[in-house]
């Protein structure tokens, strides 16, 4: 199958660290591929040089991330903007900050759209209502400001803005763990629905194994800045060959659990 | 049974002020009516969403808030041991005034304190022991929990009331975590208040579980009962929107 | 939002009590408790002035009592006469007070159109030559002494160079001009004093503009802005201007008392004929009530200007506007 | 380290020192006065730096005098403002409730008000000294630092540090003592090193307006103020003093703002 989104030999280094060593992957149309890590493992750093959002101090990048065949970093300023919310868009984990406090959401929605789209603002009233629609909001949300929303909403909202423009790749930087787990709930069963209909790919980045389980086709494990894993679920849930690969799935206690401990890493 | 904590009936009401001055009409019940009982050497598992006035509760038993009405008899010394290491310890204390502290404000002597706190970072596994004169912001998050729970058992309290103990830790350290907390409960025949958000890590702590939403516990029964047998609506909707593995 | 701002405007009541009690104390600080030490300070007080001050004063009564007395005439605006000339006070005032106004409105309009924009682009643009010439300029009109900054002035363009007037504000030539003329001549009056009065505002407000729009720019939804491919252009006027905008105003609002404050030094070196050299004047003559009028008119304006940078702010707020804290 | 602070550092430790050992360094008695003509609003020159006035002193050796009494202003007026600033502040975000509420009100009253009329009123009324000055700028300006106090007092009270030593017992003269003070401090450093400058300013607005330090004492103020008569002529008597002012009100304020760099969390590197 074609690659949509291809990352070579990526690395990125702040202030004198390395936050990213040498990364692979490759995202295929339709799928959802999960990046797994812990703190400080690069995983959101992964998400931002895919966007180049990475922050200027002193972030020295070599490798290349193709975006159908062309390298980002290749892009002139204008080719960027283009690219960023419209083909390939995204989901912070903190709708709490993530949203302009003093713009109503139905703007921050519409601005998206007319940022990319040349259409009449009759047109782009009518996509909001689509895409209120859509992540099961009722259409008068659109005059709220985020004050207002509940932290459940909030993602919703930032949901239909990096919907807004049907782009092909959806990043989701950890998209539920500021929320409570029923919430949590709603929100993935959402994405997934979406994502059915529509056929795009969806890079999904978590620290919760559970998560992948539920969401992932293929999974990557990050640790210190490295891939260490990576593979479809199936095979990484049943057999993982890296020992902190099992480790982090083990480590976790689950429903029914009938361990007296939990097995800890050195 | 020998209840060592018994709680009837606790309410505790916060007036909602609004953006400038003078209270609005109504308050937040953040605990409204809440009884349980927790006996010697058992650990009650306290699960909820944010809101639901868990944390609350830690502060009205620990006694850091004064409950509106309602009774409390607690028998023994209580301690505490927070959600985040990072702001639980003062940062420019050094390791063994923070654990020490205590035992100074009780008037113990200086070599004993040392030699407490040693034992106590021995049996929290701490692993250097030169530690000692350096600052919080030296260690690791999971080693910051670690002087937290030294500091909530040097003055061998009998019961210890767990604020979210690992949620913001990552899921490898937060196993060794809740391993040590089940090691210490054993050896030192401690009494467990465990609050989280957490239902898998609370029925893995736990030999009681309550249920809280809105200030009030919907649901309290044993582990096997909650987990295998839920009654209440609200439980089971929590259980199933767990993801599985 | 009609709740916010009645609360706001019943404020300004206890405000002003509390203040003037405190200008209050202080006059009885004055050394002797009687009024014949007072006038023996200036000989220029006339007999009729001190039956007045006597009936303004109640000098026989107790502080408090006093007080009470003061504000009971306050409410009718009767702030009694001046001891030097005999005038009341409040005509005094009013006949000063526009040449102030004219003056602080003039610089805090051009503190604001200069330093925001300098904050803005210097953040926006940050390390750039534009940025550190003005982080030197900042540091400097920070630590001018502006009263030592409006001498150089004079020496420069009044002095040295004659292109401007150094003193007043309408001479008596300007009765004889048509009105483009008398204008063009009151803004050549204008000039010094506008240049002297909003120099150190101007600094400090360009400064703090551009730490607000960094600050701003670090939060998370200009992330998102960016990350939803808008223009610059339109992430900085539609994302980041009207968040830094808040605390923009509300160090507006705050630096009106330092601008107010200015008024007294500058309106006596430039001879302008208004509120604020009445009020030097009036303390160098131990002129109690007139002392007392202007102290009270001078927080009276301020506390309606901080009012009107609060009703800005709940205006770009919509946690205000709207309400509905979460 | 900061090279802002290091900068401000330097002068300000080069200003104090030659205030302290002032007989060393003025060649010249400040006080000593030569009428004839040839001696008076003499230009700057080598015997001396920064000329003479208009009673044939010289004014290098007066500025240098006068540092003893516009630096002291601004540190006793700071210390003042910040004994009271801490103290208010801490009580009333420690303890909160009422007191609070009193404080506050207070300390609005302070920032609404233009000070500068107050601190002219208490002057003229009480006679102006050195000492005044001081006690009267340190007693209008401890609001700011009040309220930095209260809000880190607010805001720390709240930490779970200060809980858990709460749960533990700890009295509450420890918990203010150890537990949070130390921990509110780095923005009140920042504070205070500003309004030294502050001080020195205000003090020289005084000195300007006839209200600060009477003859024949000097601060920098009160020596520009004399020169401004003569101001067509001999420009070296209000420029040099004018300087001396700027150069120590920026040092302090490059420092106070190289504290704030090193402190502010929020404008270190985020993690």
């Amino acid at each position: 199958m074609e690659n949509i989104l291809k990352i070579k030999d990526l690395t990125v280094t702040i202030g004198g660290k390395e936050v990213l060593s040498d990364v692979d992957l490759t995202l295929l149309p339709g799928k959802i591929s999960a990046i797994v890590g812990e703190s400080g493992s690069g995983k959101t750093m992964m998400s931002l040089a895919i966007l180049d959002l990475l922050p200027d101090v002193a972030a020295r990048i070599s490798g290349e991330i193709l975006f159908r065949g062309k390298n980002i970093f290749d892009m002139d300023n204008k080719e960027k903007q283009n690219m960023r919310g419209n083909s390939i868009s995204m989901v912070f984990q903190e709708p709490f900050t993530a949203l302009n406090p003093v713009m109503r959401v139905g703007e921050q929605i519409t601005e998206t759209i007319a940022a990319h789209k040349i259409i009449s603002e009759e047109k782009i009233q009518g996509c909001l209502k689509g895409l209120l629609k859509m992540v099961k909001l009722s259409e008068d949300i659109a005059s709220c400001y985020p004050h207002e929303l509940s932290g459940g909403m909030r993602q919703r909202i930032m949901l239909a803005i990096a919907l807004s423009c049907d782009p092909e790749i959806l990043i989701l930087d950890e998209p539920t763990t500021a929320l409570d787990v029923s919430v949590q709930k709603e929100i993935l069963d959402l994405v997934m629905g979406i994502q059915k209909e529509r056929c795009f790919s969806i890079l999904f980045i978590t620290h919760d194994f559970s998560i992948v389980n539920m969401v992932a086709d293929e999974v990557h494990v990050m640790k210190n800045g490295r891939v260490i894993e990576k593979g479809a679920k199936e095979i990484i849930f049943k057999s993982p060959e890296n020992e902190y690969t099992r480790h982090l799935i083990d480590c976790i206690p689950k429903l029914g659990d009938e361990r007296e401990r939990l097995p800890e890493s050195e | 049974m020998n209840a060592i904590i018994e709680v009837t009936d606790i309410k505790k009401y916060f007036a909602k002020k609004s953006f400038f001055y003078g209270a609005e009409k109504m308050p937040v019940k953040a605990v409204d009516g809440v009884s349980f009982t927790i006996d010697k050497g058992k650990t009650f598992g306290l699960v909820g969403e944010s809101g639901s006035g868990k944390s609350t509760i830690a502060k009205l038993v620990t006694g850091i808030l004064v409950p509106d009405s309602g009774k409390m008899s607690i028998e023994g010394d209580i301690d505490i041991v927070f959600q985040d290491p990072f702001s639980s310890l003062n940062p420019r204390m050094t390791i063994r005034d923070i654990v020490g502290e205590s035992l100074f404000v009780k008037g113990v002597n200086r070599e004993e304190i040392e030699d407490k706190v040693v034992k106590i970072l021995h049996r929290v596994k701490m692993k250097n022991m030169e530690c000692l004169d350096k600052y919080p912001h030296q260690f690791s998050g999971g080693e910051r929990q670690r002087i937290a729970i030294a500091r909530a058992l040097v003055t061998q309290p009998d019961i210890v009331v767990l604020d979210e103990p690992v949620s913001s830790l990552d899921v490898s350290i937060q196993a060794g975590i809740l391993n040590l907390l089940k090691d210490l409960q054993e050896e030192l025949a401690l009494t467990y208040l465990f609050i989280s958000h957490d239902l898998r890590v609370v029925e893995f702590m736990s030999d009681v579980v309550g249920v809280m939403k809105s200030g009030k516990i919907v649901e309290i029964a044993s582990r096997q009962e909650i987990y295998s047998n839920p009654q209440n609506e609200y439980t089971r909707h929590l259980l199933s929107s767990i993801p599985k593995i | 939002m009609k709740r916010y701002i009645a609360k706001r405007l019943l404020l300004i009541i206890p405000m002003l009590i509390g203040i003037s009690f405190i200008m209050f104390t202080v006059m009885h600080l004055a050394p002797g408790d009687t009024a014949s030490i007072k006038y023996g300070m200036n000989p220029e007080v006339s007999g009729s002035a001190r039956a007045n001050f006597d009936k303004m004063y109640d000098l026989d009564k107790p502080v408090l009592v006093q007080y009470g007395l003061w504000v009971k005439r306050l409410i009718s605006l009767d702030f009694g006469s001046s001891l030097i000339d005999d005038q009341a006070v409040m005509a005094k005032i009013t006949s000063r007070l526009p040449a102030t106004l004219l003056l602080q409105i003039i610089s805090l309009f051009i503190i604001f159109l200069i330093a925001v924009p300098i904050g803005v682009i210097s953040a926006v643009k940050r390390n750039s030559f534009f940025d550190r010439i003005m982080t030197i300029f900042v540091f400097i009109g920070y630590a001018t002494p502006s009263f030592w900054l409006a001498l150089l002035l004079i020496l420069f363009f009044g002095f040295k160079l004659g292109w401007l007037p150094i003193s007043g504000m309408s001479p008596w030539y300007t009765a004889y001009l048509d009105s483009f003329d008398r204008t063009k001549d009151l803004i050549a009056h204008l000039v010094l004093p506008v240049v002297a009065t909003a120099f150190g505002s101007l600094a400090a407000l360009s400064r703090y503009s551009r730490s607000s729009v960094i600050e701003v720019m670090n939060e998370n939804y200009v992330l998102t802005a960016r990350a939803k491919g808008l223009s610059s252009s339109r992430i900085v006027t539609a994302h980041i201007l009207k968040n830094a905008l808040l605390s923009i105003i509300t160090i507006m609002g705050l630096s009106l008392p330092a601008l107010i404050s200015g008024s007294f030094i500058f309106e006596t070196i430039f001879a302008w004929p208004g509120m604020g050299r009445l009020g030097y004047e009036a303390i160098m003559n131990y002129d109690y009530p007139v002392v007392m009028g202007v102290g009270v008119i001078a927080t009276f304006l301020t506390l309606i200007g901080i009012f009107l940078s609060d009703i800005a702010y709940a205006f770009v707020d919509p946690r205000i506007r709207v309400g509905g804290e979460k | 380290m900061n090279k802002r602070i290091i900068f401000g550092i330097v002068i300000i430790f080069v200003m104090t020192l030659s205030a302290v050992l002032a007989p060393f360094v003025a060649r010249y008695d400040p006080l000593k006065m030569d009428l004839s003509e040839d001696a008076r609003l003499e230009k700057p020159s080598r015997e001396h730096f920064f000329g003479t006035d208009n009673l044939g002193r010289d004014v290098f050796s007066r500025m240098v005098y006068g540092a003893r009494i516009s630096l002291s202003v601004g540190f006793i007026a700071v210390f003042i403002s910040l004994g009271m600033g801490i103290f208010l502040g801490g009580i009333s975000g420690y303890y909160g409730g009422w007191i609070d509420s009193v404080i506050m009100r207070i300390v609005e009253i302070m920032y609404c008000f233009p000070t500068f009329f107050l601190i002219m009123m208490v002057i003229t009324f009480l006679g102006p000294s050195i000492v005044n000055v001081m006690i009267v700028i340190g007693l209008t300006s401890w609001a700011g630092i009040c309220r930095l106090v209260r809000a880190e007092f607010l805001s720390l009270r709240e930490r779970d540090f200060v809980q858990a030593a709460k749960v533990q017992g700890v009295s509450n003269f420890r918990i203010i003592f150890r537990h949070i003070l130390p921990n509110a401090m780095g923005p009140v450093y920042v504070s205070a090193t500003l309004s030294v400058g502050g001080a020195i300013l205000v003090e020289s607005a005084l000195s300007f307006l006839g209200l600060g330090i009477q003859i024949p004492e000097a601060s920098w103020g009160s020596i520009l103020t004399a020169g401004k008569v003569y101001i067509d002529y001999a420009w070296w008597l209000t420029l040099f003093p004018g300087l001396a002012i700027l150069i120590t009100v920026l040092s302090f304020n490059l420092m106070g703002e190289g504290l704030r760099e090193v402190l502010d969390p929020k404008l270190r590197e985020r993690k």
